[in-house]
């Protein structure tokens, strides 16, 4: 770390936050509190494409730190928080697993994740190729994350990290994804949030609470 | 194109367009009877004959091949006409025109479905069988074959309404489903590396035995679920009894043959020089075959059941002499293996024949007191005398009884099994003449069922008020029995001439040929060395002559006055239909003989029954040891499977990121 | 032009149909406009078979024999829907399970997704694709929870989830792609993520990315097709949207994501030079089949019964393309074609088979041929044509596959056969009581339009007795492009 | 067709028919001297036919033309099987039509005509005598066939003539092949021909009798046809035993006129022996059940099988 210069040094330690954000994601009980770090994410990530176009100069990066300002940071968390006082979901108490289990598997899921991106930053020839390894682990944490969830809300906020640690891997890999496909996926994700919207209003309607054990009628094993 | 004048394949290939043609005319007017009936199908009927007569004059042709624009871009449908498929195709045309004859007169309202499709669904059918006689190439075949399949699905669940039938149907098409599987994967066997699927390829093909072995065993498998051997025979005795009386006699006079051309076909043809222990597994599954059928044949209590039972030992039979052929055509004895092949064939056209008339008499029965189990029959003989001895003709010739066709072919088989002393293997020799009691067996127990079967129909008292009324067949019926029963008594009388057109074919499969050089017209005589020989005509003529004399010498000397009065019996008085043996009855020393054969069931009435009431099922243990425990195991699996999708979105989510993981883990 | 005419009128008719979606006259504007659709997308393949490959608007949008021959048949299956949905639609109102506001979502919607499905099959980009793919499942899943009931929502949920999180995935693989084609390439413009140049430079892209960013794309796009493991998703989606829904999901959506994972498995085989990636799409066919069969046993839903048979099929299709050679990929492209016309064709005749009964269940549908025969017979001959019996296309591209799989890989030609005979029994165990028998079902308000069912499988008879020939060059070129060992 | 055929063939027909009441009254006799009994005089048999044939012939109300068609057909083919035996010459022409597989289907076509005729009235004893003679006949047709495919191994021929020369023709050879297949073939021959172990000829009583329970119905002429043909059928089981066991003493094509002479008496002489054998056989035996009679003829048919090893074994 000592070695590189300056601004890279910042964009590591913006990386590793990222990470411990997910980690700490993963072992949030509160819902609240998990679109509060959601948020808090989106900023780390908008601080490091601004940095990250400050350094290479690529424009259009100013643009989709923008983007994802407007959208990760001050529109999405505030629709999320308008949805949990609506339908005063504030809790999702018990999980699959309990807590030390999940931080266990997480820990192993980041190694794995560093494992599979040792040949990804060996070719890359991005300043930031050593934060790719990150990238990957925030991408399984959320995955995970989804996985281990019982409520609706706690799923989609999942859902929205692993956008931003693919969004941290573009940006890392390559500076981020021509033009044209940045706006398409933050249109992809504005729409996938208003139909979320849509649901958690329908779901409760039906099962006036957003917990999942409800949706599981579908089965075949009985 | 040849002008079909003078190409025989092309005029049979119109001939079959005609067929579907006149099929798709009953659409023009799907509900009438009469346009079906009166027009469309004696227009099938002529088609058929003129099958028939093309294919018999092209026996003796060398083969001949069309390539038709129908098919796969790159594999179009092949046909060809060889002596094997002029045969079969013969066999189809004579049959299918007397059913079809018969068949105009049957179909009444009520039928179940409408004339039109019927008609439709039946002369598809006829259609798809000639093709799968004339396909020479294994797409061709495949389509034809479950063309065939399938058309004969449809006309076996006429009567959908009735759940059995619909089990029937569904058990039906299963069966034939994997046996067609089965062929399927016995074509990819024989194309041996060559990649094309035509039949001329697999020919060229020199299999190693190994592959060729797996390969017959294939085929084996999926032609003996269609023609309903032991194991495989389960909906032969359900599928037949349910399609209308003219389908079951098409189904087995005709189908199952198009079952024993496939595995001709495949033996001889395909696999070119067959290895002779392949010929031990068709003998043992036949002869087992044969004697499984013709034993629950006898304690059957539904007439069609009865005679599908029967078929399953006459197609054992036929598959016991294939079975011969090839092991004396394994072990280079071409002699002895041309006239079991020639004894294969003669009873495949018998068969056809004899089946048919006695389904069809069925069928007349059925029409007339709309009963179909025997226990409610009886009597018929006064009110049905056209029926009662055209079906006659047919029991008796399914009896191998001398002067009519079903003797002939067994006695060649029997000549058959008589040299196979000769055999060089050590314990084959030994075994094979006990095969040929085997046979006899069958045959003697052929004739205990059709006296069963003729006795309880139509001598005796009428067990049923109704049957009073039953009528005589109308004249489309009795045409159509007339010309079946015409054929057994012709095939059986000049027996030489029919030997001579499948000499052509035993020369076209096997390279040699029986050779009819002593024998004048009337004697058959296949080897003259042994000096057995058999001459119909001159039997039934000292045999009539013998009758003749016998009837005038009585005549001579006989005090002529004849009185009708009430049965003697005894002198018991009080005589009615009840008295008589019923079906049961008639089957209960085969019960007690052959007791582990059946799964049997008995209701016997305790001494406080108000009603008492005696009843015994007699049930297939095949079907309960073999089907039902395949049924539960894939249940099983499928329970198993089940728990795969218990509703979870987590659980789902856990799949998709284990597979993400273990493949990075692969690629890593 | 023809190209402008494809894409704008679904875009067009979306936005018009969001307006007056609810009137009487919406359904008939939503045919009017697939016909358009189809209309322009004939055109688009004259044009290609006269003048070849077509480069639109600076490259972004590509159009060669593999997609033309899809875009054709979405626009016509899309086509004959549109006509089926239009008296089922109405009866639906009638039977008062939808309101107008509903009605005005279904049309828009309908019009939406086919306009992102013939995106996802022209576009040159890779993270086009990926958008159109991600805004077809967006649209359906709004379909697929038309009616509001508990299962709907619970099937939506499930769908945009499982899809969502594997669309994901795909982003990710297409990123990896994107960072192997930068470096060879060079990073200015859009041209490292378009197909046409990654096609030509695809030998020397690095081969551990590749391989990386294909697991990525085969997970994400593989759950979209609904491969075995990833597949939980499919029978509920398929079930509980209404039936036209139903039908353009598993006849078209399922094909479209085949397409994206064939387009990836091009350029990852052309960079690996290793069997990695046809193996893999091997395993997963195989298990899908052979899973898909033993599922098929325990249905109770007919829709789900059917949602399941696609499984099965997809994954012969997967097997097939994994196999690769051009017989194998032919053989896929014909069972593709053969497989959106037959199943389309049954859930157009399940549609009103389940409105006549008045349920989905199997049990409480009895006798149809003898109330109507049309529907009946329709469920008849195309369940049949699915399994595969001869006369009918299906069993013409089965025979391919199996024959090449006898010399390809004879191992997998048993397992193949079992899964077929087991899919066999258990499908016409449950179709064969649903159409003879006594009956239960009721008369309609409208008339059923089954003029579709027997296009289609008249269409698909017709394949199955003779392919003709300008479509069997047009699989060829197609077969050839995808290449493979 | 030289003359001395058409003599033989001719002579043969009518002795077997003249002969045959004789032989059952010669056996009837035989059982009455050995029953210690005033035996019925030879003729009686005849006596008998001839007072059927001027009764008036009572036929039930449900009988069909089958029933009285019947006694004709049967009569009629006992007497072609008796033409094509070759009890006194080899020379007959009529062999040349039929061998001993059809000799074989001759007689299974009385049985079922037979068989037919007996259910044909309706009446309880009809059916079971008709469905205990078909069993009968199913479990006896295998194991005289294989009687008979012995004989043929043998002699590498079907057709009897040929077979009754390779045997008579040979020096005093013991076959012990032939020795099992004799065994066997009497115990087909008392099973077919209702003798004592498995059915009784004299009697009426209704659970046993399964030859006479077909005959029931029958009255007159066609009772006398009926009872004729059984004796011809008896007659016609004697000459196989005799031709294929006892061959000696048959004339054959180079004896000429002399020995065709000759061969009448040696065939009188060797009937008379086997009418006695046959009927010290009846005495010594009692009647079987009626489920008794599948062992009985599974033994016979084991026999057979057994003669057919020894000779594939020992040559002979």
């Amino acid at each position: 770390m000592a070695g590189t210069p300056l601004d890279l040094q910042i964009l590591n330690t913006l990386a590793a936050i990222l990470l411990l954000l997910s980690f700490s994601m993963l072992a949030q009980r509160r819902i609240v509190t998990m679109v509060n770090l959601l948020a808090t994410q989106g900023a780390i990530l908008c601080l490091a494409t601004v940095l990250l176009a400050w350094r290479t100069g690529e424009n259009h990066l100013y643009l989709s730190a923008a983007l994802t300002l407007a959208l990760k940071v001050i529109l999405l968390p505030w629709l999320l928080h308008r949805l949990i006082r609506r339908l005063d979901v504030y809790w999702d108490t018990e999980t699959m697993i309990n807590a030390p289990s999940t931080m266990l598997i997480g820990l192993l899921v980041v190694i794995f994740a560093f494992g599979l991106a040792q040949p990804i930053s060996a070719l890359a020839s991005t300043a930031t190729r050593s934060t790719i390894g990150i990238a990957i682990a925030v991408i399984l944490l959320s995955f995970l994350t989804m996985i281990t969830r019982r409520k609706a809300m706690s799923q989609v906020v999942g859902f929205l990290s692993m956008e931003n640690g693919l969004f941290f891997g573009a940006m890392s890999t390559t500076y981020g994804m021509p033009m044209v496909v940045e706006l398409g996926v933050a249109l992809d994700v504005l729409v996938a949030m208003l139909v979320l919207g849509v649901f958690f209003f329908q779901i409760r309607e039906q099962f006036d609470s957003l917990d999942l054990h409800h949706l599981e009628s579908l089965r075949e094993d009985e | 194109m040849l002008t079909p004048a003078s190409s025989p394949l092309a005029a049979c290939l119109a001939l079959l367009a005609a067929w579907g043609v006149v099929g798709l005319a009953g659409l023009v007017r799907p509900r009438s009877v009469e346009f079906a009936g009166r027009t469309l199908f004696p227009l099938g009927a002529l088609c058929g004959l003129g099958l028939a007569v093309v294919a018999v004059r092209s026996i003796a042709l060398p083969p001949e091949q069309i390539e038709l624009l129908v098919g796969l871009p790159d594999l179009p449908f092949h046909m060809r006409l060889d002596p094997l498929a002029a045969v079969f195709l013969a066999l189809l045309g004579a049959a299918s025109a007397g059913i079809s004859l018969f068949s105009a007169g049957y179909f009444r309202k009520g039928e179940g479905a409408l004339p039109g499709l019927l008609c439709l669904e039946y002369h598809l059918f006829l259609a798809s069988m000639g093709l799968v006689i004339l396909a020479d190439d294994a797409y061709a075949f495949m389509v034809a074959w479950e063309t065939m399949a399938l058309s004969s699905y449809f006309l076996v669940t006429t009567q959908h309404r009735i759940p059995d039938i619909r089990r029937a149907g569904f058990l039906y098409l299963l069966i034939a489903h994997l046996g067609a599987i089965g062929i399927l994967l016995s074509f990819g066997v024989m194309q041996g590396g060559s990649w094309q699927f035509t039949f001329d390829a697999m020919r060229a093909a020199q299999l190693d035995p190994q592959w060729a072995s797996v390969a017959f065993l294939l085929a084996f498998f999926g032609f003996g679920a269609k023609a309903g051997l032991v194991p495989l025979h389960v909906w032969l005795p359900e599928a037949h009894p349910a399609a209308p009386s003219p389908v079951s006699a098409l189904m087995s006079g005709v189908m199952l043959k198009t079952a024993i051309y496939g595995v001709l076909r495949v033996t001889f043809d395909l696999l070119g020089q067959p290895q002779w222990w392949w010929g031990l597994v068709a003998l043992g599954v036949g002869l087992f075959s044969a004697f499984y059928g013709v034993v629950f044949a006898a304690v059957q209590t539904d007439m069609k059941r009865l005679l599908a039972w029967s078929s399953i030992e006459n197609v054992g039979i036929i598959f016991a002499a294939i079975g011969i052929t090839v092991v004396f055509h394994g072990l280079g004895m071409s002699a002895l293996a041309s006239l079991s092949l020639i004894a294969a064939l003669y009873h495949c056209v018998n068969h056809a024949f004899m089946k048919s008339l006695l389904f069809l008499g069925t069928g007349a029965v059925l029409h007339a007191t709309g009963e179909r189990n025997l226990g409610r029959l009886g009597g018929l003989i006064h009110r049905m005398p056209w029926v009662a001895w055209l079906t006659l003709v047919g029991a008796l010739a399914i009896a191998g009884l001398p002067p009519l066709n079903g003797f002939v072919s067994e006695w060649l088989l029997l000549q058959a099994f008589l040299f196979a002393d000769t055999v060089p293997r050590p314990f084959i020799n030994m075994l094979l003449p006990i095969g040929a009691a085997l046979v006899a067996l069958c045959a003697a127990l052929a004739g205990y069922v059709m006296v069963k079967f003729f006795g309880v129909i139509f001598l005796g008292q009428p067990r049923e008020p109704n049957l009073a009324q039953a009528h005589d067949a109308g004249p489309f019926e009795r045409a159509g029995l007339v010309w079946l029963a015409l054929a057994c008594v012709v095939l059986g009388i000049l027996p030489v001439q029919v030997i001579g057109e499948f000499d052509q074919v035993s020369r076209a499969l096997l390279a040699t040929e029986l050779g009819q050089d002593a024998a004048q017209w009337w004697l058959l005589a296949p080897t003259p060395a042994r000096g057995a020989s058999y001459g119909p005509l001159a039997f039934l003529l000292a045999g009539g002559i013998l009758t003749g004399l016998t009837v005038l010498g009585v005549r001579a000397v006989y005090h002529q006055r004849v009185r009708r009065g009430p049965a003697w019996d005894c002198g018991f008085v009080r005589l009615d239909a009840r008295m008589q043996d019923t079906a049961e009855g008639f089957g209960q020393p085969i019960r007690h003989i052959f007791q582990p054969f059946f799964g049997m069931s008995r209701e016997l009435p305790t001494p406080f029954d108000a009603a008492p009431s005696y009843r015994v099922t007699v049930t297939d243990r095949i079907w309960a040891a073999g089907y039902e425990r395949v049924g539960r195991s894939v249940r099983r699996v499928a329970d198993l499977v089940a728990r795969l999708q218990q509703g979870r979105i987590s659980t789902y989510l856990l799949y998709s990121f284990v597979t993400l993981i273990v493949l990075l883990w692969i690629v890593l | 032009m023809e190209f402008l005419l494809l894409l704008g009128a679904p875009l067009l008719g979306a936005v018009l149909l969001a307006v007056a979606g609810a009137d009487r006259r919406a359904p008939g504007l939503n045919v009017g406009l697939s016909l358009l659709t189809f209309l322009a997308a004939c055109a688009l393949t004259a044009r290609v078979i006269s003048q070849g490959n077509l480069l639109v608007a600076r490259e972004q949008f590509f159009i060669d024999p593999f997609n033309v021959f899809l875009v054709t048949l979405t626009a016509f299956v899309g086509l004959t829907t549109s006509i089926f949905s239009r008296p089922y639609m109405m009866i639906e109102a009638q039977h008062g399970r939808l309101g107008p506001g509903r009605l005005r979502l279904y049309h828009s919607m309908y019009q939406l997704f086919m306009f992102t499905m013939l995106l996802a099959l022209t576009t040159n980009n890779l993270g086009l694709m990926w958008v159109a793919m991600e805004a077809a499942t967006l649209s359906t899943v709004l379909l697929v929870t038309l009616y509001r009931t508990p299962a709907s929502l619970e099937a939506g949920w499930k769908y945009f989830i499982l899809c969502g999180v594997g669309i994901a995935q795909a982003l990710f693989g297409t990123m990896l792609v994107y960072f192997a084609a930068e470096r060879i390439l060079g990073g200015e413009g859009v041209t490292a993520l378009l197909w046409t140049h990654l096609d030509v430079v695809k030998g020397e892209l690095e081969p551990t990315v590749m391989s990386l960013a294909f697991v990525f794309l085969l997970v994400g796009y593989g759950t979209k097709v609904g491969l075995a493991p990833l597949h939980n998703w499919l029978p509920d989606a398929h079930a509980e949207g209404p039936t036209p829904i139903s039908a353009v999901l598993s006849g078209l959506l399922l094909n479209v994501a085949i397409y994206a994972v064939v387009r990836c498995k091009v350029l990852v085989e052309g960079s690996l030079q290793s069997p990695l990636p046809s193996q893999m799409l091997m395993g997963f066919g195989l298990t899908s089949v052979v899973l898909a069969a033993f599922f098929l046993w325990r249905q109770r839903d007919i829709k789900r019964l059917f949602a399941y048979s696609s499984i099965e099929h997809m994954g012969i299709i997967t097997f097939a393309f994994g196999m690769g050679g051009p017989v194998a990929n032919f053989a896929a492209l014909l069972h593709m074609t053969v497989h959106s016309l037959t199943k389309s064709a049954i859930f157009f005749a399940v549609g009103h088979a389940t409105q006549k009964a008045g349920s989905q269940l199997i049990e409480n549908i009895r006798g149809l041929i003898t109330l109507s025969p049309t529907v009946g017979w329709g469920l008849m001959l195309g369940s049949l044509a699915i399994l595969g019996l001869p006369p009918f296309g299906v069993f013409a591209s089965e025979f391919l596959i199996l024959t090449t799989a006898m010399r390809e890989q004879p191992w997998a030609t048993p397992i193949l056969l079992l899964a077929l005979g087991v899919a066999f029994a258990a499908i016409f165990g449950k179709v064969q009581p649903m159409v003879f028998g006594e009956t239960t079902a009721r008369r309609l308000p409208h008339p059923p339009a089954l003029l579709p069912v027997f296009v289609h499988l008249a269409l698909v008879l017709m394949l199955g007795l003779y392919v003709p020939p300008y479509l069997a060059d047009w699989y060829r070129e197609a077969a050839l492009l995808i290449g493979g060992p | 067709m030289n003359t001395l055929a058409a003599v033989t063939q001719l002579l043969e027909i009518v002795f077997a028919i003249l002969a045959a009441p004789v032989f059952v009254g010669w056996v009837n006799q035989c059982r009455a001297w050995l029953q210690n009994r005033r035996a019925p005089s030879l003729l009686q048999p005849y006596r008998g036919i001839h007072k059927l044939f001027h009764k008036e012939a009572v036929i039930a109300e449900n009988a069909s033309g089958l029933f009285r068609a019947a006694p004709y057909v049967v009569f009629a083919t006992m007497v072609a099987a008796a033409a094509i035996i070759p009890s006194m010459g080899t020379r007959l022409p009529l062999t040349t039509a039929a061998d001993s597989i059809a000799l074989v289907g001759l007689l299974a076509t009385a049985r079922v005509f037979l068989a037919l005729a007996a259910m044909d009235v309706g009446t309880a004893f009809g059916t079971l005598g008709a469905r205990r003679e078909m069993m009968l006949g199913f479990l006896a047709e295998p194991a005289l066939l294989m009687v008979i495919f012995v004989a043929a191994m043998i002699s590498q021929t079907t057709s009897l003539p040929m077979i009754a020369e390779h045997l008579s023709g040979e020096e005093m050879a013991l076959y012990p092949s032939l020795a099992f297949t004799a065994v066997a073939f009497t115990l087909v021959l008392l099973a077919e021909n209702a003798r004592i172990p498995i059915d009784n000829p004299a009697t009426h009583l209704e659970l046993t009798m399964i030859h006479e329970a077909m005959l029931l119905e029958y009255s007159a002429r066609h009772l006398a046809l009926m009872e004729w043909g059984a004796a011809l059928k008896l007659f016609n089981y004697a000459c196989i035993g005799l031709t294929l066991f006892v061959p000696f003493g048959v004339a054959t094509e180079a004896q000429g006129p002399v020995g065709l002479l000759l061969a009448v008496p040696v065939l009188g002489i060797k009937l008379l022996v086997a009418g006695a054998a046959l009927a010290v056989l009846e005495t010594v035996s009692a009647k079987l059940r009626v489920f008794r009679a599948p062992e009985f003829l599974a033994t016979a048919f084991l026999f057979a099988v057994l003669g057919l090893l020894v000779h594939l074994l020992l040559g002979a």
